[in-house]
């Protein structure tokens, strides 16, 4: 399972390198406290659960094998996340660095722009907005 | 024919749901739907376009055509990281 | 200090992450159980330590200056290592991922290339060789 | 005048020690003393050239002059990481 309603657990995640890797990237997506010039309390994440559970493992098995040799591994946090909290962990293991970098980035990039998962932004005022990344910023608050 | 939809953060706070059964003619694409869907909610068109779309949980094309019992998902630009 | 005799605590690592991260690169370099096709079952790590320290600290100040907003913390082991434990970690966060992952990535490539830090592998044989970068693997045994 | 050298990895292993204190000519430059280390231990050599110098813990050229008192390392192949 690739997506999880409960905190993401790194050191798991790290317990997954092998003996052959020389080279280990994580990225972690957090919550960041403001985007776009607002402050932000807290977001939301939803997901079109099982469909997003397949894009994830899909681009997973890509990235796999376009840079053979490197074992990826993906979770993603859904519900609401405080600032600090991190949304999404990518973890590539390789036996040298080039290719975990590379596949940890091009992992998180297609994340970013295939697998149906929605964020709401929360702000001080009380006030939220879908984040809509084809618009730089958000949408219209809801 | 029947089709079971989705709706997924705006566009199900625009249509104040977050599931359908819904009748559709036989042989209507998915750019048919959404159009049908427009109509009933203006609210959902944001750029005249088809949004991206998935049956039975796969990214597919405004033109492929439905059939009885599929899961329809439109879906928001997405913001997953 | 970036160098440390004990395991690299990557959790204390990544609690130095700011409000305004929105992206975390963590790489860690790993002892593999194998270099240039022969086995390996540990190495040694030995560093001219106040020089390395002073290194470690220049380059984590020279790829926040040059990639602002950008954080980076270094940590590097010394001593003898197994297979698949962590000899140096660098987390590099920011506010948006690109930054995170270009900073991490040249702080690892400059670390590797000035930092007076020597590495002596040993083999299931129970020979050894000090690895020599500039000869593509390893220099005569020791 | 006097400078105190330090010895690592390869470089240790051939001179068999890990410091020393030295005397060295007044006005002597980097290299020559690292060309009077390699004719009393040719196994330093491995290249004919000067390997990177290290005075008081910084990376230094070949042609700087030491002063009475330095801290000075040649370091073989670094290999962190």
């Amino acid at each position: 399972m690739h997506l999880t309603r409960d905190p993401i657990d790194v050191a798991a995640l790290l317990s997954s390198v092998r003996p052959s890797d020389g080279g280990v990237c994580l990225f972690l997506g957090v919550v960041r406290n403001e985007n776009a010039g607002r402050s932000t309390t807290r977001i939301e994440y939803e997901a079109y659960g099982p469909m997003a559970e397949d894009e994830l493992a899909r681009i997973a098995r890509g990235v796999e094998l376009e840079w053979p040799g490197v074992q990826v591994r993906v979770r993603h946090r859904v519900g609401s996340l405080e600032v600090g909290e991190a949304s999404v962990a990518i973890l590539a293991c390789a036996p040298h660095r080039a290719d975990a970098f590379a596949a940890c980035r091009a992992a998180i990039d297609r994340i970013k722009s295939t697998v149906p998962i929605w964020k709401k932004e929360f702000h001080p005022d009380g006030s939220s907005d879908w984040v809509d990344p084809t618009r730089g910023g958000v949408t219209g608050h809801s | 024919m029947q089709v079971h939809l989705l709706y997924f953060a705006t566009f199900r706070d625009v249509s104040g749901r977050d599931r359908e059964d819904r009748q559709v003619p036989a042989g209507a694409r998915v750019a048919d739907l959404w159009d049908e869907l427009v109509r009933e909610m203006p609210g959902l068109a944001r750029t005249g376009l088809t949004p991206p779309a998935a049956v039975n949980r796969e990214y597919t094309g405004a033109e492929t055509r439905l059939r009885e019992g599929d899961e329809v998902a439109f879906l928001p630009p997405v913001a997953g990281g």
